[in-house]
């Protein structure tokens, strides 16, 4: 904590060149202040000297940080810089990019997920993810919502189940009707509950998704720019969607749009490229008074 | 919404109950491996194993496998072990295991000397239990109780010697028997799936985890087995081919080498025997289908790809040449048959043969072409349009040359298939069965010039003409008379020289494919 | 009325190509399009000699060559442009001259086989109402129903072995083999499609007839259980590569987001890609069985080449004679209507496998554009 | 000696091949466009194809008499029939001279060419019939095979017959070595129609039958139909068919209760020829017993005809080329070598002489 | 030049949003002040009420605009609001999407290039453009910059050329070297001309696509987000050559990035979100004081 709030600099941007200059030059000779950036509340990741390779390329380079449980942690920087790499090693779907190798830990309250005998599929219920564009099921909408459920056995609906009477049709309306309410989709769609999926708009589409990983109710939500192929109006419904799941869960969003980042997240960890995080703290810090240079150029779009 | 179970992220080390899961689908396999062998006569049935026959043996085997399926269910069942099974085993292992039942039930039944109608019902009841202890017992024991059961009872079988070496038994009104030596290692095949699969599910602990590893190993299986066909087929080939290919092998002499199989005709005078007029016949019929379907086929993708406005006639292209590319090759020959021969001389001849085989490589460079020429990024002909440059030249200096790469392959692939076709040509090309050195066509110097039309002729082409895959049917329907001393020997070093000219291009073929990705790539 | 705005749609598509013609001669060089509509001329001529088998063909054919090098030379562009087309026919005509050729042949025996419904006589029909083959002891008679029988017999074989098989090992190749292992099982299963149809056929007819004919007591060694057998593995590849091509073709976020919710990979491929890929997969089955059919070479030297029906129905262990190998050991011997009839079983062939040619194109273009999210 | 010749030069050639004789016919000169006499064509019949075949080859090898193994004599063998011969030219250069063609004294170069193509009767046939072969290889009547009047064939054809085929019955070793050494004929007509299907019905080991028929309408086929089952449409009822010798070969070796007929030339181990008792003669596969198999009078034998054409061009039917190669098949030379020796029937001597009447004059 | 520098409000941002609420209001009234904005300089296309349409969808919506000789003027405005499809418009690269429909004049030097009859080859020598993503020929770099030329017919290379002494290697050597020089790659390749140009990195690719532009001798160089796939220095690198080249062409180029568009160009062109032109000025007053509303938001990040 000790180094939030910390710059002399006014919290008022006059002229962004300016005021970098100075706060860039000392950040950057005492470099990794950051590193110790404690966020409040519980750590539900720690993120313990990530590094990542894709064949020989070094895409993350010593990555190391905290995440603290129901806030939003945004990772913003540019095209490139291993934001969506960091992202996946989250819930080890980088083990699914065949030249993709991972050194480090990544623990998950405590227990390390990169240790031997992990059952991916139990860290990945816990662990859930929405990515870039939406990708729903060709599938009807409640299939869709209660995909992750069924797979797991918590809800059984095939014929078997039905003879046995093992079938729960109202548990599954009951699970889909929430996780759509909780993603705000519920009023949209609930007329068309055995519509096909992909006949929703993107923005509909995306809620869906998110409201498919709600059902499986995991602890941590990644998003990869969840709204980076929506419209300005689906993408402000995300936006709110994400700062009320955080009430709940743990939510790791990546975004290209600084903008999104100041509104969304409670703190932001900002990737250059190279793969080096380079500073990581509240958001607030971050947009008003960074400690790098690099990262105040970044912000105020000297370059990217 | 509850976090019901929260089961544990890392499973504990290997459990005994692990250890032995997996011995007991490891021993599956063996007993899968040691059954092939069996049927394949590699080993008898009989053959002593350790002062047992080999069909006592794989009933105890079985037996065991299937105590121990049954016992890993029953373990899980009353909780000793840490597994995840769901409530049900499916509907699909339901009705495979119903199925199987029901077969048992009839079969054994009939065995003993039911009629039909006791049959039925002994099936029927079985399958019934069957179906009931999958579907509506815990997916522990609905998978593993049933599936056990059915080895356990083949094991019986085999080791009380009620089926073993020696049993046979009539199938009435089918012509045939079935006979120990066969049904014994079908039995252990089928019975090692049923307990391969069922320890492989005990082994994920049941549930999803152990769906996936019992699908896992169903399918290494298939494909194991496909790889082993292949090779063993290729293998079996080879082992018999090899001595009639290289007999009279030298290196050294007039020539580098000495290689009479492939360059000595089978006349009456050779001393030995050889495929030269055959290997040459194949050789024009792969040339002359090249040079017409190669141009057309790539003509026609570029048209189709560069210039053709998506309509009914490019759908009707398409349709016509995805027909052309299933049509039966037989097809292809009584075409050949009906339209070329009577406008090439009223004979079968190299030429009929070419054309046909033409038609047939047509759609196959067709399709690839195609498929190359889309895969060439659109940025190279916007880069090329906006640089000023005209369609055709973009085309030719751009398009074609990033498409050669699939082309080629195609092509290769294509001609690899071709060559190994035999009822085309045995409509419409004919030749003889032991060809003599004589008989290779010679088509270079075979062309002639006359005054009258048409005014170029060349009888090479317009003669019935040998090659590698006819002179093979030939072989085995019309047969070996004449000089051949060995005539297993000749046969199979043709097969073998047939096999390894087409999959010489097949390697060819891939080996490009390779080429050219590693040198995008780099 | 809707007939009269189609006859309007159809006058203006042709006035719009009129015009479009017009636009595109004002806007040519005449010389080049003396040179294009010359060489086109002639082609056409010289297709024309050839099909009338007139020994002058080689004139116009001359005369294309001549003057398309000429073109080539000077109007580089445009000449390409109308060969390629031409080249484009090549496949329509090539279809329709089999088409034609094929069915001339068989009407003497369509004819011979008519047979009469209320009166009306049906060519051909005889062919299928009744069981007789017999070409040369009266009464003659052409019936296809014992080879349909027996292709049906061994593609069913076929399609048993091939369709599980080759989707497993699809499956296998697209979403489970690691990459250095695809890339050994993928070539292979290839190579498997290269192997000559007369290699199995050898080594059915001197391995696997003699086998079966010991292992099973059989009254000879042809069996449609081998037989099928041995096309399920030849069409085994066809099946492969299709299937896995349209396995791949599944989106991997499709899969990637099973896989997030905690999924197995077999669940995964099991509920989301295998029923993503349905139509590919079923196209791919669809080509597989094609091939079956059409299924030559091992099938004339393996079976025992007699027109008749097996009792029962399916029996396994008797193995007769298919469409396919009815004509490549008949052709030759055969004269007359016996050679016509071998060409209706052509034609029977030909439809059925352009039907399911058709069928499979159909369903994958349903499946493109399922996966297009337009459905 | 000569039946060891049957596998022709490979047998004893191989290592013995003096100066390159073993590396048969290497000329690709014949022929290529030269304005000499055109190459003699024959087709057809895939029983004639070895005669025609093997006297092709030694045709065009055209080896000097010097040779001794294909022509010729030398001090080790002695070439069948050499002593009507004597000649100290090249093979086909004689045969030619004959007839009036220059020799040309040099190996694998004979004064024309010869080439024989293997497919039917029937194709044969037909083929002669449109002019494009000089020969038509048939082993069935021409009458028969083009369905035409004798008036028709005397007019169109002239009928060369070269040899004679024995097409003997044969058992699987198994059913001989169980007794049936012996049928009837009105046994075999009811195995082929159908009307025996158990060996144990005549005398043989309670075994069903496994009949082996040869490709409908072949030329085999008809005449088995016609000599055995008394007419050429004579129903029949086997269990397989197979187009050609070799096959038949094959399952009567692979099975162990077939019976099926085929060319003397592919006995071989693993099945047996059986006697036949028609009408109280029995002829036996012995060349040695009273009545046998190779007799004429046995009634499944065959002539084996090579039909040439009578047009305006030939109106004797038999040009100069054709007489001199057909001529060949027609000394002892030919039909020992060219017939015995690929274990088909010679001609008896009257025969020969009648058929050498049909060629025209030698010069 | 009426419209410049008529902002009253200051040109010193202190905070966007508060500043824009103000300024905006007054320019959304009155709204298209800017059409009738004219850049210094001789004008070099001139764009009449073009409108695109893709099938039924308006992608354009009646623009015009001069853009003036030897200048870089820059198009600006959020992903999918028609940038791209404008700048096809102006080598009528728009031809090549089948769904595409023009309506509407673009004069260059004073000529439709839409009237009939026009020569696209002529025309597109003359119009050259440089793509977002390089996309050089499989080729060597010497034939990726002699490609043009070749073509063109002038500069001949064939064997025939050769034999006929025809050809010109050292006039195409001349070309080359010039072409790369001035697109300030010839120091990097001049020791590697038969390379094949894939093996260059991005940036070179880029630099080389422009060479190859070059090559032509074109008088318009169209560039659509031509640094959008390269790391920060190529960048820098492309923005420096942008505006060098403008001294001897008349340059267009689309960007994503503000920033970017503030460094390299003289006037700048704002579309946004449905295909319409909102403002076009010079770039300074585009960034500094916008007249509307909705450019205020857009730049100062507010959505986008
Ligand atoms: N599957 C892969 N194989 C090889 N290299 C990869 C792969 N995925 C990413 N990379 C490389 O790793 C680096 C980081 O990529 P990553 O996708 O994590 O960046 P990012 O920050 O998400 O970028 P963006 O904002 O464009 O999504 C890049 O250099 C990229 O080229
Ligand atoms: N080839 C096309 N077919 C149909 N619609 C198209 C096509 N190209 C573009 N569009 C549509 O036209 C509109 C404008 O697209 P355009 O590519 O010009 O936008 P842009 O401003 O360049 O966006 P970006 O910044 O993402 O490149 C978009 O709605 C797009 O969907
Ligand atoms: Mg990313
Ligand atoms: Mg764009």
């Amino acid at each position: 904590m000790s180094q939030t709030d910390t710059a002399e600099t006014s919290t008022n941007r006059t002229d962004g060149q300016q005021v970098s200059t100075t706060a860039g030059e000392t950040a950057e000779e005492t470099r990794p202040v950051w590193t110790s950036y404690e966020a409040g509340g519980e750590t539900k990741l720690a993120v313990r000297d990530i590094d990542v390779h894709y064949g020989d390329d070094h895409a993350l380079k010593g990555v190391s940080m905290d995440i603290p449980e129901q806030s939003v942690t945004a990772l913003i920087g540019p095209s490139g810089c291993g934001k969506s790499t960091f992202l996946r090693c989250l819930n080890r779907m980088n083990d699914r990019i065949r030249a993709a190798s991972v050194d480090g830990a990544v623990e998950l309250d405590g227990e390390d997920i990169y240790q031997d005998g992990v059952d991916l599929v139990e860290l990945r219920k816990r662990v859930g993810m929405v990515f870039q564009s939406p990708n729903p099921f060709p599938k009807s909408i409640r299939e869709n919502v209660s995909y992750g459920p069924r797979k797991h056995g918590d809800i059984e609906t095939g014929l078997l189940a039905r003879l046995t009477g093992r079938a729960e049709p109202q548990r599954e309306e009951t699970l889909v009707e929430q996780s759509l309410e909780r993603a705000a989709l519920w009023e949209e769609v609930n007329d068309r509950l055995d519509d096909n999926a992909l006949g929703l708009s993107g923005g509909q589409q995306q809620r869906l998704c998110i409201a498919r990983c709600l059902a499986v109710d995991p602890e941590v939500i990644l998003m990869d720019e969840p709204a980076s192929a929506l419209d300005p109006i689906a993408t402000s419904k995300i936006e709110d969607l994400i700062k009320d799941l955080a009430q709940d869960y743990t939510v790791v969003v990546v975004t290209h749009s600084m903008q999104q980042a100041a509104r969304v997240s409670d703190q932001t960890a900002v990737f250059l490229t190279g793969g080096e995080l380079v500073e990581y703290d509240d958001t607030e810090k971050i947009f008003e008074n960074p400690e790098s240079q690099r990262v105040e150029d970044y912000i105020s779009g000297k370059f990217g | 919404m509850s976090r019901a179970t929260q089961t544990a992220l890392v499973r504990d080390d290997r459990t005994v109950y692990e250890a032995v899961a997996g011995t007991a689908v490891g021993l599956s396999g063996v007993a899968f491996a040691v059954g092939l062998a069996a049927l394949l006569g590699v080993i008898a049935i009989d053959d002593p194993v350790a002062g047992f026959a080999l069909s006592v043996v794989f009933g105890a085997v079985l037996l065991a496998l299937g105590a121990a399926v049954v016992g890993f269910g029953v373990a899980s069942r009353f909780g000793y072990v840490d597994a995840a099974p769901q409530p049900s085993a499916g509907i699909v292992a339901a009705a495979a295991f119903t199925g199987i039942w029901f077969a048992v039930g009839a079969t054994v039944s009939g065995a003993v000397g039911l009629g039909t109608g006791g049959r039925l019902g002994v099936g029927t009841v079985l399958g019934g239990i069957a179906f009931a202890t999958t579907a509506l017992s815990r997916e522990d024991i609905g998978a593993t109780v049933p599936g056990g059961a059915v080895a356990g009872l083949c094991g019986l079988f085999l080791v009380t010697g009620v089926v073993g070496p020696g049993w046979e038994r009539a199938l009435a009104g089918y012509n045939a028997t079935l006979f120990g030596d066969t049904v014994v290692p079908v039995v252990v095949l089928f019975a090692s799936l049923v307990t391969g699969w069922s320890a492989a599910k005990a082994y994920g602990g049941f549930g999803a985890r152990g769906r996936n590893v019992g699908a896992y190993v169903l399918i290494y299986l298939v494909v194991c087995s496909i790889l082993t066909v292949l090779v063993g087929l290729v293998a079996f080939v080879t082992v018999n081919g090899l001595t009639g290919l290289f007999n009279g092998f030298g290196v050294g002499g007039a020539g580098l080498v000495s290689w009479p199989f492939l360059t000595n005709g089978a006349g009456l005078l050779a001393d030995i025997p050889g495929v030269f007029p055959a290997l040459v016949g194949t050789v024009w019929l792969v040339i002359g289908a090249v040079l017409f379907a190669v141009p057309t086929g790539v003509g026609a993708a570029v048209f189709l790809s560069e210039y053709a406005e998506q309509g009914r006639f490019t759908g009707a292209v398409e349709v016509a040449t995805n027909g052309l590319w299933s049509t039966p090759s037989i097809v292809f020959g009584l075409f050949g048959a009906a339209f070329l021969i009577p406008r090439f001389g009223n004979q079968k001849s190299l030429i009929a043969g070419m054309f046909t085989l033409g038609f047939m490589l047509l759609p196959l460079v067709l399709i690839t072409s195609r498929e190359a020429i889309l895969a060439v990024p659109d940025e190279y002909r916007d880069a090329s349009a906006a640089l000023g440059v005209s369609k055709w030249q973009t085309i030719r200096s751009v398009v074609l040359p990033a498409a050669i790469p699939g082309v080629t392959t195609g092509v290769i692939l294509g001609v690899g298939r071709i060559a190994g076709e035999t009822a085309p040509i045995l409509l419409t090309m004919g030749g003889g069965v032991l060809p003599a050195r004589s008989a290779a066509p010679d088509v270079l110097g075979g062309f002639q010039l006359s005054a009258s039309p048409p005014f170029v002729s060349n009888p090479a082409l317009l003669e019935a003409t040998s090659a590698l895959p006819y002179q093979l049917y030939a072989l085995i329907t019309a047969g070996l008379s004449g000089n051949i001393q060995n005539p297993q020997e000749y046969a199979w070093g043709l097969a073998l020289t047939l096999l390894l000219v087409v999959l010489v291009f097949y390697a060819i073929g891939i080996a490009t494919r390779y080429y050219f990705r590693q040198k995008l790539h780099q | 009325m809707s007939l009269t705005t189609r006859k309007n749609d159809w006058r203006a598509s042709i006035e719009r190509r009129l015009t479009r013609t017009r636009e595109f001669v004002d806007d040519t060089d005449p010389e080049a399009l003396v040179v294009v509509l010359a060489s086109m001329g002639s082609l056409l001529a010289s297709f024309v000699g050839f099909l009338l088998a007139s020994p002058w063909t080689a004139v116009p054919l001359g005369a294309f060559l001549i003057v398309t090098g000429y073109g080539w030379a000077r109007h580089q562009a445009l000449v390409a442009r109308a060969v390629t087309f031409a080249m484009t026919t090549v496949t329509l005509v090539t279809l329709g001259l089999i088409v034609v050729f094929i069915f001339a042949e068989s009407i003497p025996a369509f004819q011979y086989e008519a047979a009469s419904v209320f009166g009306v006589s049906v060519p051909g029909l005889g062919m299928f109402t009744q069981a007789r083959w017999d070409a040369v002891s009266e009464p003659v008679r052409y019936s296809l129903l014992p080879m349909i029988h027996g292709t049906v017999m061994v593609t069913a074989i076929a399609t048993l072995v091939a369709a599980p098989l080759g989707v497993a090992a699809a499956l296998f190749i697209a979403e489970i083999a690691p990459p250095q292992v695809r890339e050994l099982v993928k070539p292979g299963i290839e190579i498997l499609a290269g192997i000559p149809s007369i290699v199995y056929g050898f080594i059915g007819f001197t391995v696997i007839n003699p086998w079966a004919s010991g292992a099973f007591a059989l009254n000879g060694g042809s069996t449609y259980l081998f037989v099928g057998m041995v096309v399920g593995l030849m069409a085994l590849p066809t099946v492969v590569s299709v299937a896995e091509d349209a396995l791949t073709s599944v989106p991997d976020v499709m899969k990637n987001g099973s896989l997030a919710l905690g999924a197995t990979d077999w669940q995964s491929m099991t509920s989301i890609t295998l029923p993503a890929a349905f139509s590919g997969v079923s196209a791919a089955v669809l080509l597989g069985v094609g091939r079956a059919i059409g299924e030559t070479m091992a099938a004339t030297v393996m079976l025992a080449g007699i027109p008749r029906i097996s009792e029962p129905l399916v029996n396994v262990f008797y193995g007769y004679e298919t469409l396919t190998s009815l004509i490549a050991r008949g052709y030759g011997s055969a004269n007359g209507v016996h050679e016509s009839a071998l060409f209706a079983a052509g034609v029977v062939l030909f439809v059925t496998v352009l039907c399911l040619s058709i069928g499979s194109q159909y369903i994958e273009a349903r499946m493109r554009r399922r996966l297009g999210g337009v459905e | 000696s000569g039946t060891s010749d049957n596998s022709g030069g490979g047998g004893d050639g191989g290592d013995g091949g003096d100066g390159g004789s073993g590396n048969e016919d290497s000329s690709n000169t014949i022929d290529s466009g030269s304005s000499g006499p055109t190459t003699v064509t024959a087709e057809g019949s895939s029983t004639v194809y070895p005669i025609s075949n093997k006297g092709s080859s030694y045709w065009n090898s055209n080896s000097p008499a010097s040779d001794g193994e294909y022509w010729g004599s030398n001090d080790e063998t002695s070439v069948p029939g050499w002593d009507q011969i004597e000649t100290d030219q090249n093979i086909a250069d004689y045969f030619g001279s004959l007839y009036g063609f220059e020799p040309t004294g040099e190996r694998s170069n004979p004064p024309f060419a010869t080439r024989v193509a293997l497919s039917h009767s029937g194709t044969g046939c037909e083929a002669v019939r449109d002019g494009l072969v000089d020969i038509g290889n048939s082993s069935g009547p021409i009458t028969a095979e083009l369905d035409i009047s004798e008036e028709e064939r005397d007019e169109n054809y002239v009928d060369h017959v070269v040899g004679r085929d024995g097409q003997p019955v044969f058992v699987s070793q198994a059913i001989y070595d169980a007794g049936v050494e012996q049928l009837t004929g009105e046994q075999i007509r009811g195995i082929y129609q159908g009307e025996i299907t158990n060996w144990s019905e005549v005398g043989g080991p309670d075994q069903e039958i496994y009949v082996v028929g040869r490709a409908e309408g072949s030329g085999t086929d008809t005449s088995f139909r016609l000599n055995m089952l008394g007419d050429a449409d004579a129903p029949m009822d086997v269990d397989t068919r197979f187009g050609q010798n070799q096959q038949v070969q094959q399952v009567l070796q692979d099975n162990d209760n077939a019976i099926g007929y085929m060319a003397l030339a592919f006995s071989g181990s693993g099945i047996q020829a059986i006697a036949i008792d028609f009408e109280g003669t029995v002829f036996r596969p012995d060349p040695d017993a009273e009545n046998t198999i190779f007799d004429s009078e046995y009634p499944l034998n065959r002539d084996l005809h090579m039909y040439t054409r009578i047009n305006e061009e030939t109106p004797e039917g038999t040009d100069m080329r054709e007489a001199a190669f057909l001529n060949m098949f027609l000394t002892d030379f030919g039909q020992q070598v060219f017939v015995e020796d690929v274990n088909y029937i010679t001609l008896p001597t009257s025969d020969i002489e009648a058929e050498r009447e049909k060629l025209p004059d030698q010069v």
